[in-house]
């Protein structure tokens, strides 16, 4: 093996060993069918990788591309670059300039006959043709899709055997002819791969073979919050949040919990409040239109102190926006949508598989806390499906819901040192109360008195600020006199610029927060300790991170802001350029 | 249904929390508060299994004027609420309640979607043909030609809102008229509604004695219906069609059963969801 | 006259001189009347004033307290202490506890046989009694509030023949008797007043009599909205909104514009779209929980930037919070409210009369940057009612709407360099287009390619920013090292500690924003060049216009921030103490 | 009601954007998109004095491939755009399309307002019983044992919505059927629909064949209703109680006065408003 693909790109180095495949095609050629299954195999073969889905503005049927990229060890970014790309067909293949950048060492990969678009061959790379459509036509039930598929094994040196084995199980329900067919496909096409002169030894060497999961960050999100307890969520569906649900319904079902399809998102968010408010921990998951009509009811889910976790998978804003991309400019909103003071969690997880983790942890701030908690996923996390470890499993000595039997004197909102009062569930004798999004005394009668405002606000605060949310608030890597401080989905491509740095011998430290509401000066001030310069990396328009740090944190050093809106992603590169240059200037 | 615990020692006035109503002297809504409690007291229930959610206005300040569990949420989302509730806790009894404002204006789509679904739960909708709690301005119930708000000056010169016909034509499972002018009729339809499997919609009138004065009248002008309840909806509906607001009693009780989905876990640890995603 | 009223109050020189008179009662005492008609003689007589109004939770017939002062100058803000207390009855009267502060130089006058409740009486003041109801009952038709008004008529030097006035114009309705009956009860209780041993004159000297108004924040509102051009309001009634409603209704109307009473808020913002995408200015008002529900709307006026102007009358939050309060803690929510990169404008009257001025200009600024315009005025400038000078009449020339016949290759969202794209209106022929929330190319038709929406973002943007908003942006008043910065009705209070401060030969610099988004850091900048101390002072808990300065532009010295939530307002002396105690420290 | 500058030489093509839609080969809304531009033609409406607002999904695109004015709003918001648009500026034919998800679920409060309001407007629901634009989840109207959803794991379990039946009782002056599989006859319904004053209700048949595909059969089921439009609303219930969503036609034609306020100033100078102020 040789590391053509991995050096090929010019500031590669320190960066995963990876390939980066984009398979293309139009509508019904079934990309993304074959993506997955090749994602699926690499798995099998002991690699890592993840796979993106992009697709043109058509509702169904238009042209599609599968982004993947595998590696011996886990990623959590794409890379702009593309070792190989290989279209079905070239129709509107251009609409995917941007998305995937080739270079001349990359490989270029049609159907015989078919005419690469200026736009993709004007960026380089070698362009082979393959029979696709010709050696399925020769095949019984044969689509060009799996002759691609058996090509691109060939290629980058997927044993065919991981490949017949997803097949077989991902084609066990369309009976033995689709997979035989489907395997003489990947036959034919390795076999003509093979042929492809000087082709360069793309192939990744996997690691041992540990549980190794399948999983997109929505899935991973579902996941966390039945760990985290959830048993009741009201949702209505929305891009790119949608699949959290999917995944939700039938498996809520399975332990016990529900999930109601509400008519709108004022309904969901008040039918969680309900459901907590009785006991049952609850969620739902929407994005930024969604979050935007939730805001006043989640208001009252702070102000009346129940617990309640939405999560928005955030998509391009502002309105309607792009919402099959992805960005992070629903911080704002996030942070500071409600009205009046309400202060509440607002959590971010870093990567796919750390959707789970986030998304389990906020379902138990939220819980023990008696407050609304907000989980900024996005498009890019929710819907990119990645192969993973196998997730640790956590559980947290919950807290919050302390009251099960009759107390004397009970005071749903009492005034305490930590914050955070009893709370009586329906059923429990003598504990009756009525919860209140009004301003109230401790005992939850409706009051405009000053001092029952203060007393409330105060406890309201200091529940938040008080707790000990331990190492969870950030990830730290690495040491150095430069910082970049990120969230949620940028944090991948900034780990991956600071590896490439490293291999440099340039040292940059990384702090990704994931805990972003209550703030933690004290915390942060620690992490930057010694640092001079920072970069805040963020993909959005407005600079919201960089602009929330100035307002609630005293940051050492200079500070300079990389905000990059969507639809496309921030790469790697792109941060490595950044601070290169910021270290030139 | 009443599957909760009993409690039949406990009287009307134990239903009541002690703390002073907001309310003006001579308002409906604490006939509306004592025809509850003696409902509650008719059917024995235990005051802890028991939640009234409401969103607001001034009738949706009745939770906290009760000793069973309340919610006193935002305007218009007392539904929903209520549904995440019993949906979540399916043993409890679960009321909702408030104005025709909170109701049927900003509240309208839950009312629609909440009389589709079912859920077993009894929404009491205090309607006074005004906004009270804002000062006096039309509700969907309201008259066309009542120019006694500023906001619409002239009246609002808009078709009224039928609620009963709203229910019905929305799938409600039992449709009936309370006024607190008779508390003690509106206290039996309430037991009939809170007994009555699925969603129960009760209509109640509640005089707004400060912006609506010759609401006073409305005791005079409210009568039994002459007639027994009906499963028909056909029959239903040719007798809302002929309602002038003022027949009170069950004027319709459905047979669909009550959505609750099942909560019985069928897997014995929750790591069985993690086989999903093993490659 | 001698002035024993203003030296009373420890700290009162340099702030204008000025008589605070509260006026308690039970439900149906007829104190909110009198308190209005005291007022309106005292403009009738020369004098400037304002009157708060200030009652109990019950909805109707629960105690209640009119608070006036009264001044030869125009006046902002109420001061704490009061010099005057007269109570009709004493019902509930400790309920005002905290806002009316009495000291020995107070008068506290009461019906004969009553009991002063003990916190009332131990903050001090000398205790009169007067035979209110008797001497009411001696009159046919007579009502002891009306005595009450004589006798403080009486006290503070205020001709009874302003006071006559005033009734026979507020009872011509109620015919002559009622007036008669009233007139007799003044003088029957200005007759009992001038036997009051050892009265200290409180009299103010009326300034030469130019045109006065009589107008609350919320009229003026409505006044600078119809001036500005609005002639459709959708609107759904919350407090304490609903009077910006209820005057526009009628007046609107009067203008050939219209008011629809909308089912929810959502359907008022969406209505406001409309009205506005068929070329008519239009405008909402409402309170915290209605914002909130409007702002996925906002956003889709921003994307599709169809103007719309909303007035949020702050009150106390989060949730339902205290409704009939005043609070500035909404800023968040209208600065970062919005989910995605969304660029609007925020505005802020600074008292009673700006509500006019800040109204009007909100909607030119929506309609010539083709944008969303939140105005944020609150509770006391919108309830609170005000005897001012005759606003100027101001118009602007108005931008925006450019397009009024068919033009060749008409692009509505073309990119431009002032961002602001040439907007037909439907009737128009030959320039139809289809706005839209989805991110778009410069004719309208949805995109999701990268160059499109970071163009569109930029020129959403870079229309805001480039625009010219002149002076009024702020208002800066003095010079001195120490500055403090505020916004809305904390600046009335603000004003007059600096000018306490001044008196003591003290310079503090003034510098309240009118403008809060979009940011104007040059202007701001200058504003506060050589200063090296900023308080920044506000209404709400979470001081969150202290985090929005942090964020957004670099101050020059040391910063502290005075956040004081409501309900009670900040009075000119905690200003002063905070400044004082800074000072010293 | 047709009072706008006439157009008689445009044909329905003419009133194409000719912006390519982003619908699935085969979508009944591509009917519906000629339909209405059959109707605009009939009507010979000059398209600079239409206008066409919609919400969100896939049926609400439409307006993007008109040569009318169109507004694509937020999801669920059509109605209270196009009544703003309509009562400040009713020298317009306005328009409001959708879909059942966006005009029933999320929207479901402004359609039954908009109803009672009685806005001279034309309301065109794409109903496919499905939420087409996100992927196929079922929408109000959906069937109850529908499960090809995820999220609804063997089917709602929810009494389905009546559209028909929820415009009438909400008080809707006009209602009728459509089917994008009948485009003639669907642009006749619309003309009739924009011809008549007040609220008008199309709801119009528009399968989704990509998550509904067996609604291709629909172009078999539908008929015409064998009965002439009634002004009656208590036939048009009896009516709409036996529909079996096939039936095809104007089924109910009220006379209510639409709603629309004069917008004709009665002061010459707005500082005549000062007035009231003055002390
Ligand atoms: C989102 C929102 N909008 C508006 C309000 C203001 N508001 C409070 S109660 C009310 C109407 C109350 O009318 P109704 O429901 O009929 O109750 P009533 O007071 O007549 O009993 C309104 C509009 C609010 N609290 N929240
Ligand atoms: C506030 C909000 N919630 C959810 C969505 C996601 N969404 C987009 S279209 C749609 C439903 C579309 O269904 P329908 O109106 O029936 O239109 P169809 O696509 O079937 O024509 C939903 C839920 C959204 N855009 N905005
Ligand atoms: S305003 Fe009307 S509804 Fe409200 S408490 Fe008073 S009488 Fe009752
Ligand atoms: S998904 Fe269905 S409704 Fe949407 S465009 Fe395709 S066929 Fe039409
Ligand atoms: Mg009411
Ligand atoms: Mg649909």
């Amino acid at each position: 093996m040789n590391d053509i693909a991995f050096s090929s790109s010019s500031n590669s180095k320190g960066a995963p060993q990876s390939l980066s495949i984009a398979l293309l095609g139009s509508g019904g050629s079934g990309v993304m069918t074959a993506g997955g299954q090749l994602l699926d195999a690499a798995g099998q073969a002991g690699w890592y990788g993840m796979m993106t889905r992009s697709s043109g503005p058509q509702i169904r049927g238009g042209e599609a591309a599968a982004l993947l990229r595998l590696s011996p060890q886990p990623v959590e970014t794409h890379k702009g670059r593309f070792d190989i790309l290989l279209a079905i067909d070239w129709l509107n293949a251009d609409r995917f300039v941007g998305e995937i950048i080739l270079d001349q060492k990359s490989i270029v990969i049609g159907d015989s006959g078919g005419t690469v678009p200026e736009a993709i061959s004007k960026m380089g790379g070698r362009y082979v043709e393959l029979p696709l459509t010709q050696l399925a036509k020769s095949i019984n039930g044969g689509r060009p899709n799996m002759v691609a598929l058996g090509a691109l094994a060939q290629l980058i040196g997927l044993p065919l055997r991981a490949l017949e084995t997803v097949l077989s199980k991902s084609l066990a329900k369309k009976g033995q002819d689709a997979i035989d067919a489907s395997i003489a496909g990947i036959n034919a096409g390795a076999e003509q791969a093979s042929a492809i002169p000087d082709i360069p030894d793309f192939a990744v060497t996997p690691t041992e073979n540990q549980e190794r999961w399948s999983i997109t960050g929505n899935e991973a999100a579902g996941l966390g919050a039945i760990r985290g307890g959830i048993r009741f969520v009201a949702a209505y569906p929305i891009t790119p949040g949608t699949e959290i649900l999917e995944w939700l319904a039938p498996n809520l079902k399975k332990v016990g919990g529900v999930l109601v399809q509400a008519e709108d998102e004022l309904a969901s968010i008040n039918q969680l409040i309900g459901g907590s408010f009785g006991g049952t921990p609850s969620l739902t998951a929407t994005s930024g239109p969604g979050l935007a009509l939730m805001t006043e009811s989640i208001g009252l889910a702070v102000a009346s102190e129940t617990p309640v976790v939405v999560v928005d998978v955030m998509r391009g804003g502002p309105s309607t926006g792009i919402p099959t991309k992805s960005e992070q400019s629903d911080l704002n909103i996030a942070l500071y949508g409600l009205h009046g003071d309400a202060p509440h969690i607002v959590v971010a997880p870093m990567s796919i598989g750390d959707c789970l983790f986030t998304t389990q942890w906020a379902t138990h701030l939220a819980e023990t806390l008696q407050t609304a908690a907000i989980v900024l996923s996005d498009q890019s996390l929710g819907q990119t499906r990645a192969l993973i470890d196998k997730p640790a499993d956590i559980a947290f000595v919950s807290g919050g819901r302390t009251l099960t039997s009759k107390s004397e004197n009970f005071q749903r909102y009492v005034v305490n040192d930590c914050g955070v009062s009893p709370m009586s569930i329906p059923g429990t004798p003598g504990c009756q109360y009525t919860a209140d999004g009004l301003e109230h005394t401790p005992t939850g009668t409706p009051s405009s008195r000053a001092e029952d405002h203060i007393q409330q606000l105060n406890k309201r605060k200091r529940k938040l600020d008080q707790f000990d949310y331990g190492d969870h608030w950030a990830k730290i890597l690495g040491e150095g006199e430069t910082a970049v401080l990120t969230w949620g989905s940028s944090t991948g491509p900034v780990r991956e610029a600071i590896a490439m740095l490293e291999a440099e011998g340039k040292h940059v430290r990384l702090i990704s927060m994931r805990l972003l509401l209550p703030i933690q000066p004290e915390r942060l001030a620690a992490a930057l300790q010694g640092v001079e310069k920072i970069l805040v990396v963020e993909q959005c328009h407005g600079a919201q991170f960089y602009h929330y740090l100035r307002a609630h944190y005293d940051l050492p050093g200079t500070l300079r802001s990389m905000a990059v809106p969507g639809p496309l992603m921030i790469r790697p590169d792109d941060v490595y350029s950044e601070l290169t240059a910021w270290e030139n200037a | 249904m009443d599957t909760v615990t009993q409690c039949p020692s406990l009287k009307p006035k134990d239903y009541k929390s002690g703390t002073k109503p907001v309310w003006c002297p001579g308002c409906g809504d604490y006939s509306v508060l004592l025809a509850i409690t003696k409902a509650m007291a008719e059917m024995s229930l235990s005051p802890e299994n028991v939640a009234l959610v409401s969103g607001i206005g001034c009738s949706s300040r009745l939770p906290a004027y009760l000793n069973v569990y309340g919610f006193h949420a935002v305007h218009g989302r007392a539904l929903p609420v209520a549904t995440g509730l019993k949906v979540s806790r399916p043993d409890l009894t679960v009321l909702a309640a408030g104005g025709d404002g909170d109701g049927f204006s900003i509240g309208g789509n839950h009312f629609m979607h909440a009389c589709r679904r079912n859920v077993d739960m009894t929404y009491i909708v205090m309607d006074n043909q005004v906004y009270g709690m804002t000062k006096g301005q039309a509700s969907p119930t309201t008259d066309p030609d009542w120019d006694k708000s500023k906001l619409t000056p002239g009246g609002t010169k808009i078709n009224p809102y039928y609620p009963l016909v709203i229910a019905l034509a929305s799938g409600a499972n039992f449709i009936a008229r309370a006024s607190s002018t008779d508390p003690n009729g509106a206290a039996k339809v309430l037991v009939d509604a809170m007994r009555h499997p699925g969603f129960s919609f009760v209509h109640m009138l509640s005089p707004c004695v400060t912006f609506r004065p010759e609401q006073k009248d409305w005791k005079k002008m409210v009568r039994s219906a002459p007639v027994e309840p009906t499963t028909d909806p056909a029959i239903a509906a040719k007798r809302l069609m002929t309602d002038d607001n003022f027949f009170l009693g069950t004027l319709y009780k459905g047979d669909r059963p009550a959505y609750q989905p099942e909560l019985k876990a069928t897997v014995d640890n929750i790591s069985e969801l993690d086989k999903g995603f093993i490659l």
